[in-house]
């Protein structure tokens, strides 16, 4: 796609002494993960003005939702973002769950969360990994994807899939959680530990990351709330907001953990939110694993064909990168009537055009990568 | 260096010829050419063929010198100077007086060449040095003549240079300073508040805040 | 910047006026907060035109008794705690309210009540800093779906609304930039809309 | 003060340098991670959820579905399609046609959780290759378990009721060849 | 003056082998870089083409061969054309002057050093031209990023460079190795006695050549995040390839020039042994030591922020530089002002 | 005149030293953008100094001076360089143009 007459002519033109240029960095570019576009307006290397423009993978999952039932639609939602594809499905199962008032059993709930933070250590090791592949550094990447593939190993050897997983269901799981997965996890926690304190080593100690992300990339908590955005980009700017904690679901309220927050509002803190959250996972993780209790790992009578009463129910999680909320409308028939997928990405990156403005590129890449996008998630 | 040089002649000859016929050509190109851009890259084969022939002057030291200043130094600044301005030649409105304008500049300057040509062909030049033992162009001659008879110009140079840096400086920051009023969007960003201060939305007071980790950053 | 829910009902009261409250004709129980929680349940939905009783005995076009313009809700049955419904002039007074009172916004997003001839736009609204979650919605009529748009107080719903512009053919007047955004460049059709074919 | 603060930090910075150094020479002097494919392949867990496969009974010899389209109408993306004959003296219908567009399969499970007879299951094939597009448009799921059936009849050299010959059921004539997929290397 | 002198003849062949070196270090030093990515990485790197992926190179440089070399349109296609060959030539030249061995140098020349640094400065202008001439964004803005770049780590290294230069007294690279003869304490990195900043002066140096040769972390040219392919992402095929070699052959030059330098060139780090082949051997052990080096901090460290790149040029490098040069300066009078006093 | 003896005749040098004056003042007169025009201007610099070698080498009794002299011109010509160009990038931010004929504005 070429830049078109308007969006050229939108942006501040030449005029005056200054001279500016529009760079348009991607679909394709290594910086922008998946197909991202970004106009740019430059003036040499400072941003003038960074409009994403989006849907270049738009796959119109709310129309897919509309045309299939309800458990047709559930394999779309570890799709939606293919790095937290627990989460997801989570929140879409947990909006059914509460439209139909299904209890689901306490095993499957804490199978529920245990995945959940696996899923959630292994999308911030990628993002980890593309981040410093944006500021350059190509070796934490594969180190990360080392430990990440232990995670996917167990959810693999849990659910027969790598990465859209499609493990919950109505009422509980697509099957059970064997003895084989949690000593897998034990293991996977212990070794992970030290593995962390690497990266530190390695990374976020680093001199010249510091120096590429400490006062890097200013989102304050005005901004975050003006435009929406949560998770990480939210707790680094200092607001302890936490799905988990606010509207809490699942069985977070009886599991110990710290919300990582930090109050700097720069790309450091994000990081930071980000490598701390991976150690509250482990904990939660691990505190999991001593309460799961047996028992069925699917509720009883749930119906195959599932007619939700009428009525509009939202159901929120704390995806990896944020709120994800499904909002879904039944009109008492066995398809939805309209269901809507809130991304997180989406109001994330919603911010980016007002807190780039002004930085120059490599700071302003460097901010997108502490973002966290991920195109499919934005473009849904 | 070593006075004997120690290729043999015809090598030498056509090092010579190379070195000569690489100065015209980069000199041709850098006046004849339109794009600015090619001009410097017609100055930098210039000075590489000078270098040449400074080199068969006896002085390898100001060969070197004149890569180190010139290619490196002097085009670079001009090229970066091509790229802040962008000057390509404006298109002349009329032909007739390109073609006039260009012909009386060539006129000049054949006149002026060779002149001074037939000058220096023709000049009762002293022939005292010629042929006999080159005067050693060691650095060490140069050295000692720039800290012992020329030291004040060298001095002098040291001087015009430095207030060259700040002159350059002070013409080019100022201009900028001054377009920066009207320049319309900020440079820096207006909208970003201090990353330092505290967020506005901070949970105030006994609310249900859950316990925070905020570990130092290291 | 903390607003309990009970000053939440009471701005949102008085925002809505009371011409709405007296529409609905229903037995609905306006401004007594806490009591009311279970109303979300029993109410059910407006957004379905007609919850649960409502329904089976009206016919679609004109809903006739509305439920109550402000409902608390209990999260755990609906995921929100406060349900206003106002009319399209009034969201961005909502909003600003909603902005004042510390909320974020979540999402903005259309239903498309093709029975009843008209599009509800809703808006979703999360505290950063409190567990309070907030639904406004409001219903245009489908032929004409216009109402003025909120990225003036919430930047994030610039977004939103030109996705929902897309989705809906919904227009939001004083939207600075309404060109097609997840569709293609060139896209004249709605694909969300109930009456949409490929 | 400040001053002490750079070189404090200056010293530090210098130091996290040497500390990555050594962190990569640390992980260059272990061995590899890798799994060199083609050369070595991975086993897969038991759970793996390749693309499904009929099943046959290992007691009759016969596959188990009974070709009741439950697995078809569960399929979100409508990838299956199956057919099935009322051979004579059998009591149930049997599959005769099982078509799978694993180009659309999003490998959700829908149709083996549903499947009332555990007719169907996952493959563990995850290196399914092809030159041919129409391999995985039109997988011919029937035809291999027609291969199987056949393996297994003559591995089970005719017990007293002669199992009906597979070679007259009605294979789809059009099928591309029995085993165009690769086999999990080796 | 003899017609038929064996000195143009030992120059080409020189000239032939230095080609042969550069040409061979490119190639086979794009396999050791991946194959230590991939040790670092824990991974085997290209392990296919030959015994352990030794054919690689090959294979890659009939890839590059065989593509076709493209010049777009819009480019100023007589520069685009021109700035590979530019910027392949400064490191042979550069090599000439090089003291591999006791008596393998192709030219000694008493201004070697000089020459060093002369040639090595028109790199930056091929780099830039090519930039210029390539007609995208991208790559100008790589190139303005090169010119500021090198021109801030060329002044600290000339610094550096000079301070040396004082305690040598010569510019000929084969006297100032032979100067360190004897053993690594005579090496110039460790003649703490003459002057105890050599160590700093060793990373200055080091740190300003990987900043010249544009290598990770300071490869703001090629930033392939940022900038795709930087001064190189219009061009294709071999064009590419021979800004790839000259990347390596500056990198190689770089490192012969510290081991000249800084690490005694071909003497031996025990004093004897150096002689002939065993020279050889010591110079080509330190200086891929060195370029190990260099490769082990690419892909260890994230890349730098341009303007803090920059900053460490001017208010780091070039002020220490500075002091090192008056401090040295400083202690080799010393001795003299001691005894004209007493 | 021996062909072989050619890089040790003051003439050729001479010549060509001649040769780019006249080329440098060629281009000073055509040229109409100032960085053009500081071009040419290095090349009649280049004259100068292949001039001053010249007699260094073939006719002057000291053997330094000469090349002390282009030392000078070259520090002279990169201190001009960096004065010139900061003029030329100072009138290019005010005019939008660096052409010769455009700036009839500048006033003492």
């Amino acid at each position: 796609m070429i830049a078109t007459r308007e969006t050229v002519s939108a942006a501040p033109a030449a005029q005056g002494p200054q001279e500016t240029f529009v760079l348009n960095l991607g679909p394709q570019h290594p910086a922008a993960h998946g197909v991202l576009r970004v106009l740019m307006t430059m003036e040499g290397e400072w941003i003038q003005r960074a409009e994403p423009v989006i849907g270049y993978i738009h796959r119109m999952h709310e129309k897919m939702g509309e045309n299939r039932t309800w458990a047709k639609f559930l394999p779309n939602t570890s799709r939606i973002d293919y790095l937290s594809a627990m989460h997801y499905t989570h929140a879409f199962v947990g909006a059914v769950e509460r439209a139909m008032k299904i209890e689901v059993p306490l095993r499957a709930e804490y199978a529920r969360v245990i995945t959940s933070e696996l899923n959630r250590i292994s999308s911030h090791m990628v993002w980890w990994g593309a981040l410093l592949l944006d500021l350059g550094g190509f070796t934490p990447i594969l180190y990360a994807f080392d430990d990440r593939e232990k995670i996917l190993d167990l959810l693999e050897g849990l659910c027969g899939a790598r990465l859209t997983y499609c493990y919950y269901r109505f009422g509980g799981l697509y099957n059970d959680v064997d003895d084989e997965f949690l000593r897998g996890t034990r293991d996977f926690v212990q070794h992970l530990r030290p593995r962390l304190k690497m990266y530190r080593d390695l990374v976020t100690d680093n001199v010249i990351l510091r120096k590429r992300l400490t006062n890097i990339g200013p989102i304050d908590a005005e901004m975050c709330r003006r435009y929406g955005a949560t998770g990480p980009v939210i707790r680094g700017a200092g607001v302890p907001y936490d799905v988990r904690r606010m509207e809490p679901y699942s069985v977070y309220p009886r599991l110990d953990f710290k919300v990582p927050m930090y109050p700097e509002c720069d790309s450091m803190a994000r990081y930071l939110v980000r490598m701390d959250e991976m150690e509250q996972s482990l904990r939660i993780i691990e505190q999991a694993l001593d309460q799961i209790p047996t028992g069925p790992f699917l509720a009883p009578k749930v119906p195959r064909v599932l007619r939700l009463p009428a009525g509009d129910y939202s159901y929120a999680v704390e995806a990896a990168r944020g709120r994800f909320m499904v909002r879904i409308v039944s009109d008492g028939k066995e398809i939805p009537y309209r269901v809507r997928l809130r991304a997180p990405s989406f109001s994330n990156l919603s911010l980016y055009e007002e807190a780039s403005r002004g930085m120059i590129l490599p700071d302003a890449l460097a901010m997108m990568g502490s973002l966290d996008l991920v195109i499919p998630d934005i473009d849904r | 260096m070593n006075a004997t040089f120690p290729f043999s002649e015809y090598l030498v000859t056509a090092v010579f010829a190379l070195a000569a016929g690489t100065t015209i050509a980069g000199a041709l190109i850098a006046v004849m050419t339109t794009r600015i851009i090619r001009s410097v890259g017609g100055l930098m084969i210039t000075c590489l063929g000078l270098a040449g022939l400074y080199y068969f002057l006896h002085s390898p030291f100001l060969a070197l010198m004149e890569i180190l200043i010139y290619v490196g130094a002097v085009c670079i600044t001009i090229v970066f100077g091509v790229m802040l301005s962008e000057p390509d030649e404006p298109a002349e409105p009329r032909r007739l007086t390109r073609t006039l304008r260009s012909a009386a500049a060539a006129l000049v300057a054949v006149l002026v060449g060779l002149g001074l040509a037939y000058l220096s062909l023709q000049g009762p030049w002293p022939t005292a040095a010629a042929g006999a033992a080159p005067a050693d162009g060691s650095v060490a001659a140069i050295g000692r003549a720039l800290l012992t008879t020329y030291s004040l110009p060298f001095e002098l140079i040291s001087i015009v240079l430095l207030l060259a840096i700040l002159g350059a400086l002070v013409i080019a920051r100022g201009g900028r300073h001054r377009a920066e009023p009207e320049a319309g969007p900020a440079r820096r960003p207006a909208a970003v508040s201090n990353p330092g201060t505290t967020p506005q939305i901070e949970p105030a007071g006994a609310d249900p805040v859950p316990e925070l980790v905020t570990t130092d950053s290291r | 910047m903390n607003p309990t829910l009970d000053q939440l009902i009471a701005q949102f009261t008085e925002l809505i006026g009371p011409e709405a409250f007296a529409a609905a004709a229903a037995p609905a129980v306006p401004p007594s907060p806490p009591a009311a929680t279970a109303v979300g349940t029993t109410g059910a939905s407006p957004a379905a035109g007609g919850g649960v009783p409502v329904a089976a005995a009206k016919p679609a076009p004109a809903p006739a008794a509305p439920p109550p313009p402000l409902q608390a809700t209990q999260h755990a049955l609906k995921g929100y705690d406060l349900d206003a419904r106002v009319a399209p002039n009034q969201v961005v007074d909502a909003a600003r309210l909603l902005d004042r009172a510390g909320f974020a916004i979540d999402a903005v997003t259309g239903v498309d009540w093709l029975a009843q001839e008209e599009m509800e736009i809703v808006y979703d609204y999360f505290h950063p800093s409190q567990s309070l979650r907030m639904v406004v919605r409001t219903r245009v009529p489908r032929a004409a779906p216009e109402l003025p748009s909120i990225s003036g107080v919430f930047p994030g719903a610039n977004w939103h609304e030109r996705e929902t512009h897309d989705f809906f053919g919904i227009r939001f007047a004083g939207h600075p930039n309404l060109k097609p955004f997840l569709l293609p460049e060139d896209a004249n059709f709605h694909p969300l809309r109930k009456d949409y074919t490929p | 003060m400040s001053l002490i603060t750079a070189i404090r930090e200056t010293f530090l910075g210098f130091k996290s340098l040497l500390v990555g150094l050594r962190i990569t020479a640390r992980e260059a002097s272990r061995p590899i991670i890798t799994v060199q494919y083609p050369r070595e392949t991975l086993k897969m867990p038991a759970r793996f959820r390749g693309h499904i496969k009929l099943v046959l009974d290992p007691e009759t010899g016969k596959p188990r579905c009974t070709a009741c389209t439950l697995c078809a109408k569960a399929c979100p993306s409508g990838c299956i399609v199956l057919d099935g004959v009322k051979r004579e003296g059998d009591k149930k219908k049997s599959v005769s046609k099982y078509e799978l567009d694993f180009t659309t399969c999003s490998l959700c499970g829908s149709c083996v959780e549903i499947c009332p007879s555990d007719a169907i299951e996952f493959s563990k094939e995850y290196n399914v290759v092809s030159l041919n597009r129409d391999t995985f448009e039109n997988m011919d799921l029937y035809a291999k378990i027609e291969a199987e059936a056949r393996a297994w009849s003559a591995a089970h050299p005719a017990p007293p009721a002669a199992s009906p010959p597979p070679a007259a059921a009605p294979a789809n004539p059009t099928a591309p060849a029995s085993q165009p997929l690769n086999a999990p290397a080796g | 003056m003899t017609f038929l002198s064996l000195e143009p003849i030992r120059v080409l062949l020189y000239l032939v082998g230095i080609c042969a070196f550069v040409g061979a270090n490119a190639a086979y030093l794009v396999l050791a870089e991946r194959k230590g990515a991939g040790r670092i990485q824990r991974r085997p790197g290209p392990n296919e083409a030959g015994w352990a992926g030794w054919m690689q190179p090959l294979a890659d440089g009939l890839k590059l061969l065989a593509k076709q070399i493209m010049v777009p349109p819009g480019t100023d296609s007589l520069l685009f054309r021109l700035a590979p060959l530019l910027v392949m030539a400064p490191p042979l030249m550069c090599l000439v002057t090089i003291p591999f061995g006791e008596n393998v140098v192709a030219r000694d020349l008493n201004l070697g050093l000089l020459l060093v640094f002369s040639f090595g400065s028109i790199n930056v202008m091929a780099l830039m031209l090519g930039g210029w001439a390539s007609r995208n964004k991208y790559a100008i803005i790589s190139a303005a990023r090169v010119v500021s770049q090198n021109v801030a780590y060329e002044i600290p290294m000339l610094l550096v460079v000079i301070t040396l230069l004082m305690m040598t007294g010569t510019m000929s690279l084969q006297e100032i190795t032979a100067q360190q003869a004897g053993g690594f304490w005579h090496w110039n990195l460790f003649k703490l006695w003459v002057n105890p900043l050599m160590p700093v002066t060793f990373v200055i140096f080091f740190t300003c050549m990987l900043a010249e040769t544009n290598r990770a972390p300071f490869d703001m040219a090629e930033a392939e995040s940022e900038l795709v392919a930087g001064a190189f992402t219009e061009y294709g095929g071999m064009g590419f390839g021979v800004f790839f070699m000259a990347e390596y052959a500056n990198i190689v030059v770089g490192c012969c020039l510290a081991t000249v330098l800084f690490l005694g060139g071909w003497q031996s780090p025990i004093g004897i042994l150096s002689s002939g082949a065993w020279g050889l051997l010591w110079f080509f052990l330190k200086t891929y030591a060195l370029i190990l080096t260099v490769i082990w901090i690419r892909w260890t460290f994230p890349r730098t922020q341009f303007y803090s790149l920059l900053n460490l040029s001017w208010k780091i490098l070039i002020p220490l530089s500075l002091a090192t040069l008056l401090l040295t300066g400083a202690m080799m009078k010393l001795p003299l002002l001691w005894r004209a006093l007493s | 005149m021996n062909l072989l003896e050619l890089h040790q005749q003051p003439g050729v040098y001479l010549v060509l030293a001649a040769f780019l004056m006249g080329a440098g003042i060629y281009g000073f007169l055509r040229r109409r953008t100032l960085i053009g025009m500081l071009i040419s201007g290095e090349i009649i610099f280049a004259a100068a100094s292949l001039n001053l070698m010249v007699m260094n080498r073939f006719f002057a009794p000291d053997p330094a001076v000469g090349q002390v002299f282009v030392l000078f011109i070259m520090g002279l010509a990169a201190a001009e360089v960096a004065i010139a160009l900061s003029i030329i990038i100072a009138v290019y931010r005010n005019y939008r143009s660096i052409g010769s004929r455009e700036l009839t504005g500048l006033k003492g």
